[in-house]
């Protein structure tokens, strides 16, 4: 990653306190209409949720061989967006790249609330909801415990500790920067800081082990995050089903997760940065480099594409075949073809610098690419099912209802919520990392000037 | 025993438990235990006992054990003592428990109201008002209408008839007058013979569906299936069977040969194959038909107007004599074109005659009961005579005319002064009648039958009425006739009669009780060979075949093997059963040929406008092969008016586009020329079926008899395809290596390894089995709009895929029923993450559904797709998707647990009676022996395809099929180890790959 | 070292004795920490508003215990991970797809995750105890608010005596402000 | 597929005075048993729902040494044990139509007589049940849930008619019969554990 451009000059490190802690003030019209949005969409998914519940799963899309459909898929979908979070914040840090501590904070925001909303669709998928606590190994009268052997529990186990981890190291991220904000709030909030700073000073003492605490941290995430999508990709690579039941799916998942992720963070950074003015903070120069994680991201995506269905014919056997043929012609060639498109060629643009540094441009493409993400999750669950290649006779078409389509909504009402929350009360852009790659206040420079 | 009773009385056994659950699945109320006050004999809370009776479902009579548990029963299967039906039953005899149990049964005596409602009415009330009218009636015309009653009540009714100067008409809407008129034509008799298919070799149908609705499906089947089977003993040869009919049905997916003759020409073929005989002198014809063939058409004169080459007619002619034991037969759609039915029905005679199998495959003597039947004429007769209002009173019992004659019978309906019906159930009929008196279903009832000569079958109530206000028609009669005795007694005194001849010394007590046994008296009678009418043959030939089709379509109504005649419309088992041709439920269909088709640019579902001279329907198109281009054809018995909320108002009714004039033969003209308009409009076919196309997935295999015969023992071709012999080491010492780590706790030890054995060269696809496993493991029927989302529970499938049709070779089809493969490696078990899903000691595939979350992981994970999944709670009572409304869930199985919603489920083999052979064996201090354990597909099964039982003990048959080299695994290649082994499907001539 | 009640320690601190010179540029901080090294103090707590290697040079402290709570959590997860999954497994044994009952491959992957938890979960746990609670004199010091902003700090306890030597070293060294505490 | 409720509420709740005396062995000759069913002052007190009747197992099964399987006859071949028919009780309170044993022991005279009325009032209430084909709505106390499939017969041929205990409690000293067992699916695996036999999903559910 290219090194950090050297910030407007204005930039010093009492400019960089005021201006986010500015973001914490009223931020205007635009934010509420938002929230208020996020908060309907919620309602919608609650509503259909509680209908599920009442009546069943029948209320869904589902047809006889098509068992896993737009819940699974909304699923590994937030799954995938949370990657680029840890990804942003624990590996760049490794690598110590400078331009990631502008935009870390939204990413890992972004993280912790897409695995919040991930993990929701596990349960409401399930037959018998008020059942789902089977699957945790506890302790009970009749002696039962759940099966490690299935990849679902493997699931339970990382998106549980993936969100554990996730979550602490964003808390430990804001400590400090909570005392920044503490020591120039005033009012109540300067009460509410003031506790969850944690009496954080910056003295030689703390900064001593939080670095080195903070380093293992990342240490840990990093495998962390390529585990994660690798055990929700065997979900499917474990099964016999023709299309899942591939080798390349756990590097492939990561990479398209990590795609995803970095597509949403451009999806959220551009709102952001306008409406809490953090121009100067968030350059271009970041965008950037968000833009070509993407490229790189989308261009392993495409490869992977190619793969499957190279494998497919060259493997030779003639179901597998017949599932991705099906997918190319089947019924739902149209899903394929988004995907392909939003995925493969349309990140293709940002080889182009002048479209890299448009700020418009990546906000649409980021959202293309968002779409393109949610249908190769559409494609490999629901496609490999419908085009049943194994039992000619069992194989049968899928419509979503409204079921569907309200929970999906709901899942994106409850992220945002939860999101725009967060960024108006905590710091969105990390204030003491960023003054880290600000120049150092040193007497010899400031002589010469 | 009333309803509270019933459950009360269930209280007190582990049945609660599934009513409870069948009612709701979370509250559970403080339950009462209620004791009998005298507990009825020989029966056990918790252990079925079982009686004889007789199924009357349709006109063939077969025998039946019905299954009682805690005074209700809960299953009907064949009894094997019965030679109707050698243990076996049909969808529709099994069935007959959803007609006892229907929620829609009249349940008291009712009386049209001055606005035309329905008033309940005490009993002797009705009966009076019963025997005011019909001496008001005397004289001014009483008409009689019953279905086939070839026992003590159809005496009853005729004595009473004549008692009073009525008529008594019996009504079958499918009554074989051409069988009827063709056999008087040849041989001077109108009998109808028993064909004996168990002993042909070389079996020809002109469209006799002899396996779905013709004469005695389950028995002819049955022998079918013994001539037809590959390892059906002789040499290890098999019979050949031709199919020669305008549409590929079921009985025609069993043939090794379809001739899709032009409609109306069939009697041509008929002709030239025995003219073919007689001219070569194949066969060792009786001496008065030698000379004939001077009199009959060669085969090239007829061969252009039959569609096919002439030499293939002489090839058929010459392999029918040489078999030595040809059989032809006629029916079904072949004689549905109305006139020249009989013609055909006697040329078939003929060619029987001519190859000498008259009196050896073709029995007269032990004829068919429906020779007594009316025919259509003496209906419309009655209608005639009931517009012209020459009758005054009408009573009508187990016939629905209103709807197999929709337009002139209801109109004719209105001109009857005063209508009485005794019908169960509130059909067409009995809803335009004045006075409805409910008779008993025939499971809560005495009768008899006589389905055929020399079999006197007995007819017993299995259970106290499910609604006690409901009274035998008999009873009724004898008491309006003032009679004082019951009809009990009237049965008992015609038996008398019987115990004459029969006793063979026992006294009269004995004799009935073992009657009661065996559910009645089986005798042999003497076959008879009839002599050819002289000059018959002569005359065949000025006989003129029916006018071929038009530009016009021809449509022919075929029989529906689950609904018939519309009688099993009002039984959700029957609507959701798929159609074993057309794999379609809940609603009718018109069959169509691709190339038709494609004219008028139709897709599946589209939905024709149908016009015929005498009505008009709407029926959605369904597109297959199976038909001849000039041909359509729509299944009967939808498109009710009434008959409860299963039937009324459900899709179309195919008899209003017929013709309601009798053919010149007295019968009924099945076939219809139509106008086919196409509407725009379109609906989603409730079909069960995907691909039609195996596509060479090795679901279904088929061997060239020659092929099987060469077959070594010991070879397994099919497994080494897929496994080479290399890699089946290293899969097998894998297992070795894994079972080993895998003995522990419950697993160490010896345990059985249950496995099941299908022959396809024996299944027929008539779907038997499915029924079957709907009525043992309370299988949820959910309805036209699920099934339309592939929501359908059948845990058991018939998969129908159809072969040929590219490259000129001929259309056929393939079927073969899939259900849990019960593997050993199976995938569906490691992925469930509670456990729910898991491999038994024994080698089974448990389900605990009580376990099961719902993640449908093993579901998507099983390669055979033979997991099915409770989408809404179908228990729930008055719910939206209930499918057993009170008192249906009356028949649900206390063995079986009844699923909730979100709740994987499947077959199990059977486990509950696994478990209740063990237990059972356990008492006795043995072993469970081999055939302890019957399926229940497998119990039902007509054809006997199906074999059950340990794969360890060495000497099982299962273990011995298993060994057969036709033997292979569906989808063998992913390593499942599969516990059933399907027996590869043999035909004669070259194998069409898919 | 003496534990502080955190929430006294941040509501609440007892002041210590000591004296406070407030920094505007780095270097001139680093060569105040050089000076009171040489001077002989030890025991005096810098701040920053970030962490700075040269302050960590200057003051060259022994690395965070940090690690080692890494390490045992690690392990300790990955045991833990070994015996759940092993244990339920033979607790009740149920085959399943012809598979050994305790089949290791598929148990890596929760033995991995619990790794992962317990490793994160006992770094925070060493942060926060080291940094928050285990702190020396966590919150007794002097303290102004700018140090999480844009100055320097480092506070010198000494007893009134010796105050004014501390005084002028450190605005010898450059501070732009000096104040008793 | 219904969750069980495992408890059952005490059914009278009310403390009726009901004293059931018992014979003094002397009086009535030897009980063939030693056991000697105590004399229940309060039945309010009692464990167990109040049932219809106040059918004592002490007095029948206790004192009288009247086999389990007198009354509960099918439990040794069906998996149903089987509520007794009316007609069984009957078939012995024709004759013993209760109060007529004389009491004695520690109850006065006053209470001889109240109990013996109310002994004979239970009898009659049998009495009438039989003559108005009015069987007693008994309160059900032992029961599984319907996904389970417990074959009686299966466990008295291993456990003998004394195994009925060890599901039951000792009924034969219940005045009023309440659950002792908890039936949950834990309690049966566990004995199926310490007796070697197997445990296996598919022996119950299905």
């Amino acid at each position: 990653m290219a090194e950090t451009s050297p910030p407007p000059s204005r930039v010093s490190y009492d400019f960089v306190t005021r201006a986010i802690a500015r973001t914490l003030g009223n931020p205007g019209k635009g934010y509420y209409a938002l929230l208020a949005l996020a908060v309907a969409l919620l309602g919608v998914g609650i509503v259909c949720l509680l209908f599920l519940l009442r009546y069943g799963l029948g209320l869904a899309g589902y047809s006889h061989p098509v068992y896993w459909a737009v819940y699974i898929t909304c699923f590994v979908f937030w799954v995938g967006i949370a990657h680029s979070g840890t990804l942003i914040s624990a590996i760049l840090f490794l690598f110590r790249s400078g331009w990631r501590t502008a935009v870390y904070r939204t990413a890992e925001a972004m993280t912790v609330f897409a695995v919040m909303t991930a993990g929701l669709f596990p349960l409401i998928h399930i037959g018998r909801q008020w059942y789902f606590y089977w699957l945790i190994p506890y302790p009970n009268e009749r002696g039962l415990w759940p099966n490690f052997k299935s990849p679902l529990i493997w699931d339970e186990f990382a998106i549980g500790t993936y969100f554990t981890v996730s979550t602490v190291f964003l808390i430990m991220g804001l400590i400090p920067d909570i005392a920044a904000v503490r020591d120039v709030a005033t009012g109540w909030r300067k009460k509410l800081y003031a506790i969850t700073a944690l009496g954080w000073r910056g003295t030689n003492e703390q900064w001593r082990h939080y670095t080195r605490g903070y380093l293992y941290l990342a240490a840990l995430a990093t495998p962390l995050v390529l585990s994660v999508h690798s055990v929700v990709s065997w979900d499917f690579a474990m099964a016999i089903v023709p299309g899942w039941h591939a080798t390349i799916f756990a590097p492939y998942f990561v990479a398209g997760a990590i795609y995803s992720g970095v597509a949403m963070v451009i999806t959220l950074l551009v709102p952001i940065r306008k409406l809490f003015h953090l121009e100067d903070l968030i350059t271009v120069h970041h965008f950037e480099n968000l833009a070509k994680l993407c490229l790189l991201t989308g261009m392993i995506v495409g490869y992977a594409y190619c793969v499957e269905y190279f494998t497919a014919w060259f493997g030779g056997h003639a179901a597998e075949r017949a599932a991705f043929w099906y997918r190319a012609f089947g019924p739902f060639w149209w899903a394929s073809w988004t995907m392909i498109i939003c995925n493969a060629f349309l990140p293709l643009l940002l080889w182009r610098k002048n479209i890299r540094t448009s700020i418009l441009a990546l906000f649409v493409i980021s959202i293309f690419v968002n779409i393109g993400m949610w249908f190769e999750r559409f494609v490999i669950i629901v496609e490999s099912l419908a085009g049943e290649p194994f039992e000619r006779f069992a194989n049968a078409t899928y419509n979503p209802t409204w079921a569907d389509w309200g929970i999906m909504a709901g899942s994106f009402g409850w992220f945002f919520m939860w999101f725009l929350l967060f960024v108006k009360n905590f710091p969105t852009v990390s204030i003491s990392e960023v003054k880290e790659v600000l120049p150092v206040p040193q007497r010899g420079k400031a002589r010469a000037s | 025993m009333d309803r509270r009773r019933f459950l009360t009385v269930l209280g007190a056994t582990g049945g609660a438990a599934a009513a409870a659950s069948a009612c709701d699945i979370h509250a559970e109320p403080t339950e009462h235990l209620v004791p009998y006050t005298v507990p009825p004999e020989n029966q056990v809370p918790g252990i079925a006992t079982y009686y004889a009776t007789t199924c009357r479902e349709c006109a063939a009579g077969c025998g039946l054990h019905a299954k009682v548990r805690e005074g209700r029963v809960i299953k009907l299967e064949g009894n094997p003592e019965s030679p109707i039906n050698q243990g076996r039953l049909c969808s529709r005899g099994q069935a007959g428990l959803q007609g006892l149990y229907n929620p829609d049964r009249v349940t008291d005596p009712m009386v049209r109201g001055p606005n035309g409602e329905w008033q309940k009415l005490s009993w002797e009330d009705a009966i009076n008002r019963l025997q005011a009218k019909v001496k008001e009636a005397r004289g001014k015309g009483i008409a009689f209408v019953t279905g086939l009653e070839s026992g003590s009540f159809g005496e009853l009714v005729d004595a009473w008839m004549k008692q009073l100067g009525g008529r008594h008409v019996t009504y079958e809407p499918f009554a074989f007058e051409a069988l009827r008129e063709g056999n008087r034509l040849a041989f001077g008799t109108s009998a109808i013979p028993w064909y004996d298919f168990a002993n042909a070799r070389y079996i020809v149908s002109f469209g006799a569906d002899f396996m779905e609705t013709w004469l005695s499906p389950v028995g002819y089947q049955n022998g079918f299936t013994r001539a037809h089977a590959f390892e059906g003993g002789r040499d290890g040869s098999m019979a050949k069977f031709v199919s020669v009919a305008p549409r590929l049905s079921l009985t025609g997916m069993s043939a090794d040969e379809w001739i899709a003759a032009k409609p109306g020409t069939e009697f041509m073929l008929a002709l030239g194959m025995a003219q073919v005989i007689l001219a070569e002198r194949l066969a060792p014809t009786p001496a008065d038909a030698r000379g004939l063939d001077r009199s009959l058409p060669a085969p090239q004169q007829v061969a252009t107007l039959v569609g096919i080459e002439a030499r293939d007619i002489r090839r058929l002619a010459r392999e029918f004599a040489a078999s030595r034991g040809g059989l032809a037969v006629a029916g079904g759609m072949s004689t549905h074109y109305g006139s020249g039915a009989h013609v055909l029905v006697a040329s078939v005679n003929l060619l029987n005659y001519v190859a000498g199998q008259v009196g050896k495959t073709v029995k007269f003597g032990p004829n068919h009961a429906l020779e007594a039947g009316g025919s259509f004429k003496q209906l419309t007769d009655l209608v005639g005579d009931m517009s012209a209002g020459k009758v005054a009173l009408l009573l009508v019992h187990g016939a629905n005319p209103a709807h197999s004659l929709p337009a002139a019978f209801s109109q004719a309906l209105g001109r009857v002064a005063y209508k009485v019906s005794f019908s169960s159930y509130l059909d067409e009929t009995a809803a335009a009648s004045d006075l409805i008196l409910p008779d008993l279903h025939p499971l809560e009832q005495w009768n008899d039958s006589r389905p055929r000569a020399g079999v006197y079958a007995l007819q017993q109530p299995v259970m106290q009425p499910v609604f006690p206000n409901t009274r035998h028609t008999g009873d009724i009669l004898l008491q309006a006739s003032g009679s004082a005795s019951t009809f009990k007694d009237y049965l008992q005194t015609r038996w008398r009669t019987l115990h004459q001849r029969y006793g063979r010394g026992r006294g009269f007590d004995d004799f009935w009780t073992d009657a009661l046994q065996h559910g009645g008296v089986y005798t042999d009678v003497a076959v008879q060979s009839p002599r050819l009418v002289p000059g018959f043959a002569q005359r065949l030939g000025g006989l003129a075949a029916s006018e071929g089709a038009s530009e016009q379509h021809l449509l022919i109504v075929c029989p529906s093997i689950a609904l018939h005649d519309g009688r099993g419309a009002n039984k959700p088992w029957l609507q959701e059963l798929p159609d074993p041709v057309s794999k379609i439920t809940w609603h009718g269909w018109v069959e169509m040929h691709p190339e038709t088709a494609a004219k008028s640019q139709l897709a599946n579902g589209d939905i024709l406008l149908l016009e015929s001279p005498h009505g008009t329907v709407r029926a959605p198109v369904w597109i297959t092969p199976g038909v001849r281009p000039d041909v359509l054809a729509v299944p009967s018995g939808q498109g009710h008016k009434a008959y409860g909320r299963y039937a009324k108002d459900r899709s179309f009714n195919a008899f209003e586009l017929l013709s309601d004039q009798p053919t010149d033969f007295g019968g009924r003209a099945f076939s219809v020329g139509v106008k086919v308009t196409k509407t725009g409009d379109h609906r989603r076919l409730a079909t069960v079926e995907g691909d039609a196309r195996e596509q060479g997935r090795g679901v279904v295999e088929v061997l060239s008899l020659t092929k099987a015969r060469q077959l070594k023992h010991g070879a397994h071709p099919f497994e080494e395809e897929e496994v080479p012999p290399y890699a089946r080491k290293a899969l097998d010492a894998w297992a070795e290596a894994q079972h080993e780590k895998a003995s522990l706790g419950n697993y160490a030890g010896e345990h059985p390894r249950w496995a099941m054995a299908i022959d396809l060269a024996k299944c027929t696809g008539c779907s038997a089995c499915v029924t079957a496993c709907y009525a043992e493991n309370n299988l949820a029927t959910v309805g036209e709009e699920l099934v339309s989302r592939r929501r359908q529970m059948s845990w058991l499938r018939i998969e129908r895929y159809y072969t040929g049709d590219e490259g000129g070779h001929r259309v056929g089809a393939v079927v073969t029923p899939m259900l849990c493969q019960q593997c050993g490696n199976a995938p569906c078990e490691p992925v469930c993450p509670v456990y729910a899903a898991y491999h038994t000691p024994d080698g089974l595939n448990g389900q605990v559904y009580n376990r099961c979350v719902g993640t449908r992981y093993c579901a998507n994970n099983c390669p055979y797709k033979v997991r099915y999944f409770n989408w809404y709670n179908y228990a729930e009572q008055g719910g939206e998707w209930e499918s057993w409304p009170d008192p249906l869930n009356m028949l649900l199985n206390p063995d079986v647990t009844v699923r909730e919603k979100g709740v994987m489920e499947k077959c199990t083999f059977c486990v509950q009676r696994i478990r209740g052979a063990q237990n059972r064996a356990r008492l006795e201090d043995r072993n469970v022996q081999d055939g302890d354990i019957t399926p229940s597909c497998a119990q039902a099964c007509p054809s006997e395809a199906i074999v059950f039982g340990d794969m360890h003990d060495k000497t099982s048959r299962v273990a011995a099929l298993a060994q057969d080299p036709r033997g292979y695994h569906v989808l063998e290649g992913l390593n499942t180890r599969p516990a059933i082994t399907y027996l590869a499907k043999v035909v004669h001539g070259a194998v069409v790959e898919d | 070292m003496r534990l502080a009640n955190p929430l006294t320690a941040i509501f609440h601190p007892p002041p210590t004795p000591g004296v406070l010179g407030v920094f505007g540029y780095l270097d001139a901080t680093v060569d105040a920490i050089a000076q009171l090294r040489r001077a002989g103090h030890t025991d005096f707590t810098v701040y920053s508003p970030i962490p700075r290697h040269e302050i960590e040079n200057a003051l060259d402290q022994p690395v965070s215990p940090v690690r080692m709570f890494t390490l045992i959590g690690g392990i300790a997860g990955c045991a833990i991970g070994a015996w759940i999954t092993l244990y339920m497994s033979y607790d009740w044994p149920l085959v399943l797809g012809g598979k050994p009952i305790g089949s290791i491959p598929p148990y890596v992957v929760i033995m991995f995750e619990m790794t992962i938890l317990f490793g994160a979960l006992s770094t925070i746990l060493g942060i926060v105890f080291n940094a928050l609670f285990a702190a020396r004199r966590l919150g007794t010091v002097a303290y102004d608010p700018r140090f999480t902003n844009d100055k320097f700090g480092i506070f010198v306890p000494s007893e009134p005596a010796r105050a004014g030597q501390v005084e002028t070293l450190l605005r010898g060294a450059g501070a732009e402000e000096v104040r008793r505490a | 597929m219904t969750k069980r409720s495992g408890r059952v509420g005490t059914g009278g709740g009310v403390a009726i005075a009901l004293l059931i005396a018992f014979p003094v062995a002397a009086q009535t000759g030897q009980s063939a048993s030693g056991y000697k069913a105590p004399v229940i002052t309060d039945t309010g007190r009692l464990e167990g729902p109040r049932q219809p009747i106040f059918f004592r197992h002490d007095i029948h099964a206790g004192q009288d040494q009247i086999p389990c399987l007198y009354c509960h006859s099918t439990v040794t071949m069906s998996s149903e044990p089987g509520i007794p028919a009316v007609q069984t009780c009957f078939g012995c309170h024709q004759i013993v139509t209760g109060g007529k044993r004389p009491f004695g022991g520690t109850v006065s005279a006053a209470q001889d007589s109240t109990a013996r009325a109310a002994e004979a009032a239970e009898v009659r209430k049998v009495q009438a049940a039989w003559f108005g084909k009015k069987p007693p709505e008994w309160i059900r106390i032992h029961g599984v849930p319907g996904f389970v499939h417990f074959p009686h017969q299966r466990h008295i041929k291993v456990l003998g008619t004394d195994g009925c205990i060890t599901c039951h409690g000792d009924v034969s000293r219940m005045p009023q019969v309440y659950q002792v067992a908890t039936l949950k699916m834990g309690w049966c695996v566990n004995c199926h554990v310490q007796r070697n036999v197997s445990r296996d999903c598919t022996l119950c559910h299905y």
